[in-house]
């Protein structure tokens, strides 16, 4: 598989030189490790640090800015960052107001994180952390659950509570709100190759889909043959539905996530098929968002993601946010 | 040692990938070995006096280069066993058994695993055990490291028959059947490294 | 080949239903064409229309908003939207000053835009047009290049003079002079396939790379043996600089596009280099983009483009613009 | 007649998406069955009074529905022909040949090709000549359309032996030789449909 590369082991550290080279103006290089800061971050906030593997951009390296996050630590790609590159990022955005840690539940963030807060308590930093754990299908217990695209969901959240001059304390419980609330499913339609692998990460017949399947490969919980969008898009919904338990007038905001090689033009067929089905059970769809922040390489597929709104979060969901990759502005008004 | 141990590691690169790949992400191999690259880069300049600093800076130098779930426990069995350990020369069967008792320890701490949940520890408590016996046997150093290497080996075998409760093969219940833990791979590997540059230094 | 889609036929239209459904706030489609509006266009303006084929998303559809174009006329896959689209679109951003069309030069885009012209008069709307020639392989004679990523900056310059109330002439003028400024060369990785169609779009050995290809699999100049990164972003940059001459002291605005598989990771390590390069001739680098703006569905490969910039050209490029998939904020300062 | 012109392009679809995929981007079958399926289904429902209303009918479904560089080309070679035609009730030699003289005039103009240039200008402009010829001599509508059909077929064949200066093939300079153009086996279809209606109603 033809990867437009030098060296696998150059990759991440020539990732964040390019990174860094584009957008100069708005960001900066963590020095010694692999981590990045935004710099025109408000002064007096509370410091939101995110943080995993890379290989899934734009998460994470495209999710630090105005109103999202301060710092990223990136490990190797698909591996957990270090506890020293997380520390260091830590201090780099503290500003006496404590750090919150978001990732995605894996083994490998759980104990990096783990270790890098108890660094940062030696060093005087305050540190709470919410792990994300949206994918419904990867455990029967919420907080078993691993974190996917709805990661993008809970930052906006954190961000926005964070640049409203939150307290860490309440940060972290609006942050953890939103995860309570956060409800991902995926598809996998065709596998992504890690950048320097000669065989795709995983198999899957040229006619079959797996339902379930996590941002790594990890297996899904059943495989059927490719179906036209709108089947495949209500099974899905009906799996997640499973577990979000939505109710008639409930509000939520929705995420179409692309895997990689899935098009734009096939994930607004995707929202097409959502937003007829919310519409028809009466659910509320405050707020869409179509893109590919959630990337595993070249992989094909997509997931879908529900965060039920109230008017807590709602408001922190709308204060304005802004990266390279990620925007909210003020919210348009409907006709 | 620890140099051989390093070199056994960056060889078996491609075995290691390929057993995290069964049931995991496949980049267990390349961990252990910027890991093990890392550690004899450094071990190669410093000066270390003694067995504590050894496997401190073999442990630190995991944990700050490796990331992912084995940079952490990796590094922490190297690094944990010898906090709380007074300075060593010589390396015998009794400093070597307590530092992996305390190292044993300090995982299961860090990692929230036990035996049976298909992790490293799978491998790495019966080791310890072993030295631990060793020990009060009053076996040499070469016979106790055989041992632990051989307990480290059943292990690896006794994972082949569990469900992952941690890491990336969690969500595959079942499907986990029948394929070896590749952290407890690692933890195998090392000790038969020992022993054979005991072997080969005798 | 998997595509998350219905039937063939129904594409185009369920597609822009998704986009709507998506993002309802801001856009709205032209009744009975395959067309959309940006809702909050400031009055007074020239009108920008710009359109094409299905299939290269974000462009077409999701390059209309603050800043940017008011109206975009879409076609089927990879076909250049009908003079009908294209007029009922005209009709419904035209504010009495008149509007301007961007658009790649494809034959069958100039064909359906030069009716839809014609048309147009008859119902009293000036137009202009701008075709969009960036691909410097393409073709000796500038006009006779096609038009490929660099349509982005195009329209960003033109969005930019739209919104600051130039009048019709001056749009098309500034415009213009952005084509003129604009060089841009591709490579492809890996053939993307049709939605619908089974067989790729093109054949390309799986160790080989052809150099200038097109966005809808045009043939390109050479092939080559995969190369390392670095290599082959060399390759290009010397390729693109015997058309484009950039001068040590020259100001440039870079965008490296992603044809759709391609990863954002990959695009950074091409970034690196790239801006090396400039650094090293001393071409002053003005702001870069790293994106996938402009697709071939899920085709491996990238562009570069460089657009030059002058004093006038750059007060357009930072008036701040915003879609959902293309946003340009207040130029931050750079420390 | 058009009906059948139509079905016969519907069941092209696959043969000139094929020769336009060798060196365009392979839609021009689609989009002519667009068009075919527009006007077939436009002609069933209104009721065309005469000749002219039956092209510019289907001209301007063509322009309407099938976008592409195809869909102006075609639509135009259609309508464009009967914009200055009186009335006409019934089909003849010499209307045939003037539609078709003035529609080739119209496309060249809307499309700023000429021979040579492996477009469908390629086979449209000898079939039009063929029919002035064939009008001149006083031929039967049949005769002069197999005429067409026998002047379109060769400027297919003409269309293999060029470069293009138009469409997608144009970048592809050399490479496009040995190919014919799809718009030009278009063209010859069309005469070709004609002539077999005719050949099926007389
Ligand atoms: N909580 C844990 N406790 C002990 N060992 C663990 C734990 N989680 C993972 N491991 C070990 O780490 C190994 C995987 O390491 P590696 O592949 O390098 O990391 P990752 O899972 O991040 O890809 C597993 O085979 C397992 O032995
Ligand atoms: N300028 C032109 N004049 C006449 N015919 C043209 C011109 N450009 C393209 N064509 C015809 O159109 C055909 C291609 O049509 P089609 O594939 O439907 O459109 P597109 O090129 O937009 O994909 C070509 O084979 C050629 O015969
Ligand atoms: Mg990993
Ligand atoms: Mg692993
Ligand atoms: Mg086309
Ligand atoms: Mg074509």
């Amino acid at each position: 598989m033809k990867k437009v590369i030098n060296q696998e082991a150059a990759i991440v550290d020539e990732m964040i030189e390019g990174f860094i080279a584009a957008y100069s103006n708005d960001y900066k290089k963590v020095p010694d490790v692999k981590g990045i800061t935004y710099k025109h971050s408000s002064p007096d906030k509370v410091g939101i640090v995110i943080g995993g593997g890379t290989g899934h951009e734009p998460l994470f390296i495209g999710a630090a800015g105005e109103g999202l996050a301060d710092g990223v630590a990136l490990g190797n790609v698909f591996a957990a960052p270090t506890p020293d590159t997380i520390l260091e990022v830590t201090k780099s955005v503290d500003q006496g107001k404590g750090v919150l840690y978001i990732y995605g539940n894996y083994a490998g963030d759980v104990l990096n994180f783990d270790v890098a807060s108890e660094l940062a308590e030696v060093e005087d930093i305050d540190t709470e952390t919410v792990q994300v754990t949206d994918d419904v299908v990867s455990a029967e217990e919420k907080e078993e659950r691993r974190g996917i695209a709805g990661d993008m969901f809970v930052l906006k959240i954190a961000g926005g509570a964070a640049a409203s001059g939150l307290p860490l304390s309440e940060v972290k419980r609006l942050t953890a709100k939103a995860n309570d609330n956060l409800f991902s499913i995926g598809v996998g339609l065709s596998p992504g190759t890690s950048p320097g692998k000669t065989e795709p990460m995983f198999e899957l017949p040229e006619d079959e889909i797996e339902y379930g399947l996590g941002i790594h490969g990890e297996k899904g919980i059943r495989r059927s043959k490719m179906k036209p969008a709108d089947e495949l898009t209500t099974e899905l919904l009906e799996e997640l539905q499973k577990v979000a338990g939505l109710q008639s007038d409930e509000e939520v905001a929705v995420l179409i996530n692309g895997l990689g090689k899935t098009t734009l033009m096939e994930l607004f067929i995707v929202n097409r098929k959502v937003q007829q089905w919310c519409e028809e059970r009466n659910i509320n769809v405050y707020d869409t968002d179509v893109n590919s922040y959630c990337t595993t390489q070249d992989m094909g597929g997509f997931s879908i993601t529900f965060m039920k709104l109230d008017d807590e979060l709602k408001k922190y969901f709308d204060v304005p946010a802004a990266s390279p990759y990620y925007t909210r502005a003020n919210r348009g008004e409907s006709e | 040692m620890f140099l051989h141990i390093g070199e056994e590691i960056i060889n078996a690169k491609d075995m290691l990938g390929k057993i995290d790949s069964e049931i995991g992400d496949g980049d267990h191999g390349a961990g252990m070995a910027t890991g093990a690259e890392a550690f004899t880069a450094k071990l190669q300049e410093a000066s270390c006096h003694n067995v504590n600093a050894v496997f401190k800076v073999t442990g630190m130098e995991m944990m700050k280069s490796m990331g992912g779930a084995s940079g952490v426990i990796f590094g922490t069995m190297f690094s944990g066993g010898v906090k709380n350990l007074p300075a060593k020369e010589t390396l015998d069967t009794n400093t070597l058994a307590a530092i992996f008792g305390e190292s044993t320890e300090a995982v299961k701490k860090r990692g929230k695993a036990s035996v049976g949940d298909k992790t490293m520890i799978d491998a790495l408590e019966p080791a310890s055990e072993a030295l631990k016996k060793a020990a009060g046997e009053g076996k040499g150093l070469y016979d106790s490291v055989a041992d632990a290497e051989e307990a480290a080996n059943q292990g690896v075998e006794y994972t082949k028959n569990l469900e992952a409760k941690f890491g990336r093969a969690k969500t595959l219940g079942e499907r986990a059947l029948g394929f070896q833990d590749a952290g407890a791979t690692s933890v195998w590997l090392i000790f038969k490294s020992m022993r054979v540059w005991m072997e080969k230094n005798e």
